[in-house]
């Protein structure tokens, strides 16, 4: 048997697509290496995963990947994905966005989505930048980082969103860089082992635009960059969320997190943290339960019928 | 002295709403529009404005209506993607009657489409996007030069009649650099929305006037009123009474309706001894040019009428037109959305012909002169 | 920890796939790789490779392959089994 | 409705009428709020009249219009009054108004205040439900606030009405935004839940922005000197193809504003078109002439340069009769009959080891072949447009040019 890492992956690929139109050297094309891995060891069939994408640079990997494969528009993927994952419930689903098409224009359809636990594995690759329509400034570029509009240093807060994710419902959350494909590989795997919405916030780079606006202008420095020094690229990822929760409402979700501890060792507190950042303990896709009430309503229609 | 610059059409639009005053702008990325966003990301602080970048275009249109509210001249940029998320706070500034200017670079769609490529599909859109019957302004560049001069005039109109003004630019005359000739500050015509000058117990936020708008103090300067998007009396609130709505459509209507004169722009080229003529409008109407000055080199009566103001729609021009050539040509990248507004209005008094593309490909002079040539073999 | 004999690994480059970022020479961590002319990876120290695969796993475009003799791959599949 | 207080109201607007102007009645002098707000009611002209300004916004975008009339009026507090809308449409603009801590405050009702009339909705609910809504986790916006670190989160109940009162005065007082939950539950805890200290969005960007402000005049960088054309030649066409790297674009730049500006002609470089990326071509178009220039493209060029042989397949025939055709004679396999060949490409390579300088060397040959624009002040124009550092090379790449198709001719 050949296990050669390319071989595997290139099984999951539309060969007649590629190459891609990414960038050299774009995270993209190593993150979309690592969905195949994942999708290989777990053992699933082609025909049963999708993939749904948004728009973007990101949006693009759905027509480089050999499943069913839907590339939606701007923002919108979680809710196309909310549709076929309650129409087809046995299907893996992937939704694969960026950190614009995610957080920004779909950040309403993510919220909801989190909040329903629609069992998705929400890949969000966050790079701190709009690629495709030229470097502006997204919901995670940070304080002091140039973009197109702003040429003198973003101002704005970045999205947290971890701890969003947190404090809506999602089940799973982890975190993972292009910069360490083995453990991006297996958090990929463990996501998708998540019964409910698994989202994995994969930190990519864009050398081409945001590294070039912040002096890391090759795809090399700017992943190591990334990884090791946070504090410039995005001080929202050196540490996990710490949320002043004092709500406790019967309904809060924010009570039954169960946090793991990471996968990886971060002695060094300035690199990005990475690994399980929290997981729900007992969590149920929404599509299970809302089939098994079905099952119960119509068993209680039958035994009514029966009784007549 | 007026200054003569070297930009694309979407650095004139950026630069002429900069002239006319506008002083916020919110908006989302979106090729070819994007730069318009950049440039004014950099422009609006140095004269004391304010550019946000906000979470969707729906949101980026409910801002710039705000801002608005709060006196200021704001303006969004779009593509077709983000014109259609718009189309709902649009409606919401037609019927409150917001000034406020939508810049649409026009690409192919539907949906996605061709980002990067050329089209005038959102012709239609542009008039009908919203629900409801509904008036509105949209002007078409064709130069970089008409980027920076429309720009201007759609602010004045926007604040004149108290409506959106979408100006609906396309990727042929976004990505176009050229030479243009910027007027002095003092030279640029520009028009401020009006003041009341009464107090504010007897102020009408919504005076039912005909053919013309009611005064519109800002937000904190004490004459407090209501805005809704509901359909509303002359002071602003709700009302389902059909005898006050009739006299509300009536105000609506005849604000554009009865300044036809004043809202109209087009140009008439080689029309005095035309046979055949031409309608064109944005980017396709260079093409239409260059047809007119290759045909007339080669005796062929070729004439145009390049549209400024598409909605309202010319339609005087277009009648006049009809009696005096017998042909009537329409050049456009879409199938055929202006033509069928000219069929409507020749009736048959003029064959009419449109040359049709939405491959994202301009349409050529050549093209153009090949169907005109073809014309004249037909007996 | 399985075992590993260097220099008896192939690199091969696609390059109809190749973009010539330069990430496998960057994470080579045996300096096996190089850039040619035009910017593709070229292995100049061949005799260094120890069959990690960061170049495979780090290559955007699965354009670099190691290719290990057949008895190798057994030991690989438990590496990759526990990756 | 009537509350367990002893407060009765007709409607919630009534509700809201009288919370805002014990808010008022608090704040003496200070200025009034604009209320925003899409509750489904009809706003009360009979409630007072004009006593303040309302705006009923579409559901759930109150709070992106808020935030137009912030940027506006930066000193006037802005009070949305939201229900349902504010967690299903308008989620998004809530979330993004948070994280930014733009200044506002955001009145969220719950249905028990809103909705108490129907007995089929779950009154701990923000939300309308259907049978199977009691799957779903419900959502938490006041959790949501503080996660993205609001200025200011709390609840407040119209049971205690001045209670409230206080707490929204205090949001006001607070720069950034402010998200107060109101319900009847009342034996949840009330008052502010959590607080955090950072600037509001439009303090933030008003500091930013005033660094720039005179820095620069008002009018656009224009050029100011206007030329006289010395050509009475209407239209001349230039078009560019090589492949990618060779810095075609680049040229087009560089050319049309040496003729439009240096040499005062009209000028046009045309953008985006759809045969660009045919075959990995790049290619530009430059128009020039006294005339205004209509149509930008270069269909039938007065001069073509072609760097590759899919250049000369795909537009060797359209040259003008008369016109000149300038090819690379490395770059293509056969040189066509009356091409003037010019080795662009291994100059560009000589000159600065690499073809991205192509483009400058091409329009050494424009210079020397069209008549219309100079040598110099093709160079004026190269100093604008290259970097400094790059400068001194790509100007021996243009007399480089020049030179060699002077010659050939």
């Amino acid at each position: 048997m050949k296990v050669q890492t390319s071989f595997i992956i290139k099984e999951y690929l539309r060969p007649e697509m590629l190459p891609s139109t990414w960038c050299g050297g774009c995270g993209l094309g190593i993150i979309m290496g690592a969905i195949a891995q994942a999708v290989h060891f777990k053992g699933l069939d082609k025909d049963n995963v999708a993939m749904v994408s948004g728009i973007g640079c990101t949006g693009r990997m759905s027509g480089y990947m050999d499943f069913n494969t839907i590339h939606t528009t701007h923002g919108r993927a979680p809710a196309f994905a909310t549709g076929l994952k309650m129409a087809r419930p046995e299907m893996t689903v992937l939704t694969v966005m960026g950190d614009g098409d995610a957080m920004s224009i779909g950040g309403n359809h993510l919220i909801h989505a989190m909040r329903r636990n629609i069992g998705m594995v929400a890949i969000v690759v966050n790079n701190s930048v709009y690629g495709l329509t030229g470097g502006q400034t997204s919901p995670t570029t940070p304080i002091g980082g140039h973009t197109t509009t702003a040429q003198s240093g973003s101002f704005e807060r970045p999205m947290n969103l971890e701890a969003l994710a947190r404090t809506a419902g999602a089940a799973f959350y982890a975190r993972a860089t292009v910069n360490h494909t083995a453990a991006l590989t297996k958090l990929i795997e463990r996501a998708l082992d998540v019964s409910g919405f698994a989202l994995v916030e994969i930190i990519s780079n864009c050398h081409v635009l945001f590294g070039k606006m912040n002096q890391m202008a090759e795809a090399s420095k700017m992943i190591a960059a990334m990884d090791e020094d946070t504090q410039r690229t995005n001080p929202t990822l050196l540490r996990r969320a710490d949320l002043p929760i004092r709500l406790t409402s019967p309904e809060s979700p924010s009570a039954p997190v169960h946090e793991l501890t990471e996968m990886e060792d971060v002695e060094d507190e300035s690199r990005t943290w990475r690994g399980v950042m929290f997981e729900r303990k007992g969590s149920v896709d929404l599509s299970k339960r809302y089939y098994d009430m079905l099952g119960k309503i119509h068993a209680q229609q039958r035994a009514a019928e029966e009784a007549n | 002295m007026p200054t003569p610059a070297f930009m694309h059409g979407n650095q004139a639009v950026a630069e002429g709403a900069i002239a006319a005053g506008c002083r916020f702008y919110a908006g989302y990325p979106i090729t070819p529009s994007s730069e318009i966003a950049e440039i004014l990301s950099e422009r609006l602080p140095q004269v004391g404005g304010v550019f946000i970048q906000m979470e969707d275009e729906i949101a980026s249109m409910a801002a710039i209506v705000g801002a608005s509210l709060g006196g200021m001249k704001t303006a969004t940029a779009t593509s077709g993607p983000g014109f259609s998320l718009m189309q709902e706070n649009l409606g919401f500034a037609v019927i409150s009657e917001i000034p406020c200017v939508i810049i649409n670079v026009q690409r192919v769609g539907p949906s996605t489409g061709l980002p990067t490529r050329a089209a005038q599909g959102d012709v239609m859109q542009a008039r009908w996007g919203t629900h409801g019957d509904h008036p509105i302004i949209v002007l078409s560049p064709s130069s970089v030069q008409e980027c920076f001069d429309l720009t201007v005039r759609a602010f004045n109109l926007a604040e004149r009649f108290r409506t959106p003004v979408v100006l609906l630019s396309d990727a042929i005359v976004s990505t176009l650099r050229e030479k243009l000739v910027i007027p002095d500050a003092a030279d640029i015509a520009i028009i401020n929305r009006t003041q009341p000058n009464v107090a504010p117990d007897d102020y009408k936020p919504y005076e039912f006037l005909q053919g013309d708008v009611a005064p519109l103090p800002k937000f904190g300067d004490g004459y407090r009123f209501h805005v809704t998007g509901l359909v509303h009396t002359e002071l602003g609130y709700p009302t389902e009474d059909a005898e006050i709505i009739s006299r509300w459509w009536e105000h609506m209507s005849s604000k554009i309706e009865d300044n036809l004169d004043a809202i109209l722009d087009w140009e008439e080229i080689a029309l005095d001894d035309a046979e055949v003529a031409l309608v064109a409008y944005g980017g396709t109407a260079r093409s239409a040019l260059h047809a007119v000055s290759l045909a007339r080199e080669q005796g062929i009566k070729l004439g145009m009428i390049k549209i400024r103001t598409i909605w309202p729609f010319p339609e005087q021009a277009i009648r006049d037109l009809a009696g005096r050539v017998g042909t009537i040509i329409v050049p456009e990248l879409n199938f055929g959305q202006i033509r069928l507004e000219v069929e409507r209005i020749v009736a048959g008094r003029a064959a009419v012909r449109g040359i049709n593309r939405a491959d994202g490909i301009q349409i050529s002079p050549e093209h153009i002169l090949d169907v005109v040539r073809g014309l004249e073999r037909v007996p | 920890m399985a075992q590993v004999t260097p220099g008896i690994y192939e690199v091969q480059v696609d390059k109809n796939y190749c973009k010539a970022c330069g990430l496998c020479v960057a994470w080579c961590p045996q300096d096996v790789l190089a850039d040619d002319d035009e910017g593709y990876p070229f292995a100049p120290h061949l005799e260094k490779c120890i069959n990690c695969k960061l170049c495979e796993r780090h290559c955007p475009d699965f354009a670099i392959e190691i290719i290990a003799p057949s008895e190798v791959l057994v030991i690989e599949d438990i590496l990759a089994e526990g990756a | 409705m009537t509350l367990s207080a002893g407060l009765s109201y007709a409607s919630t607007w009534e509700a809201i009428m009288d919370i805002v102007a014990r808010v008022t009645a608090l704040r003496g002098d200070a200025p009034q709020p604009v209320v925003l707000s899409s509750l489904p009611e009809l706003p009360p002209q009979e409630l007072g009249g004009r006593t303040i300004s309302v705006v009923q916004g579409p559901p759930g975008r109150n709070i992106s219009l808020a935030i137009g009339l912030k940027a506006a009026l930066p000193n006037v507090p802005l009070l949305l009054v939201m229900n349902a809308d504010g967690i299903t449409l308008g989620t998004n603009h809530l979330i993004h108004a948070a994280r930014r801590n733009i200044g506002m405050t955001v009145l969220l009702l719950r249905s028990d205040v809103t909705q108490q009339a129907d007995q089929h909705l779950d009154r701990m609910r923000w939300e309308v439900l259907g049978f199977q809504g009691a799957l779903e986790t419900t959502a938490t916006p006041l959790e949501w606030a503080m996660a993205l670190q609001a200025a200011l989160v709390g609840r407040g109940t119209l049971e205690q009405p001045d209670d409230l009162a206080a707490l929204i005065s205090q949001a006001f007082d607070t720069p950034g935004f402010s998200l107060i939950g109101v319900t009847y539950a009342s034996h949840l805890e009330m008052g502010v839940l959590s607080r955090t200290d950072y600037p509001e969005f439009f303090d933030s960007y008003r500091r930013w922005s005033a660094s720039f402000r005179n820095l620069s005049d008002t009018a656009p960088k224009g050029v100011g000197v206007t030329v006289t054309p010395k050509t009475d030649i209407r239209r001349y066409e230039v078009r560019i193809v090589g492949l990618g790297g060779h810095g075609v674009k680049v040229a087009g730049t560089v050319l049309s504003e040496a003729a439009g500006i240096g040499e005062g002609l009209w000028a046009t470089q045309r953008g985006e078109y759809g045969s660009a990326t045919r075959g990995g071509l790049s290619m530009v178009d430059v128009v020039f002439g006294c005339e205004r220039v209509s149509y930008p493209g270069a269909d039938q060029p007065d001069l073509l340069v072609a760097l590759s042989q899919n250049a000369i397949k795909l537009y060797g025939h359209t040259v003008k009769p008369g016109g000149y055709l300038v090819a690379d004679p490395d770059q293509v396999d056969i040189l066509p009959e009356g091409a003037l060949p010019v080795p662009i490409v291994r100059i560009a390579r000589e000159i600065t080891d690499n073809p991205i300088t192509a483009g400058v060397v091409s329009l050494g040959c424009v210079a020397a072949l069209s008549g219309m624009v100079s040598l110099e002040t093709i160079k004026e124009a190269v100093v604008k447009k290259v970097p400094f550092k790059v400068r001194e090379k790509n100007i021996a790449a243009l007399e480089a040019g020049y030179q060699a198709t002077r010659q050939v001719m």
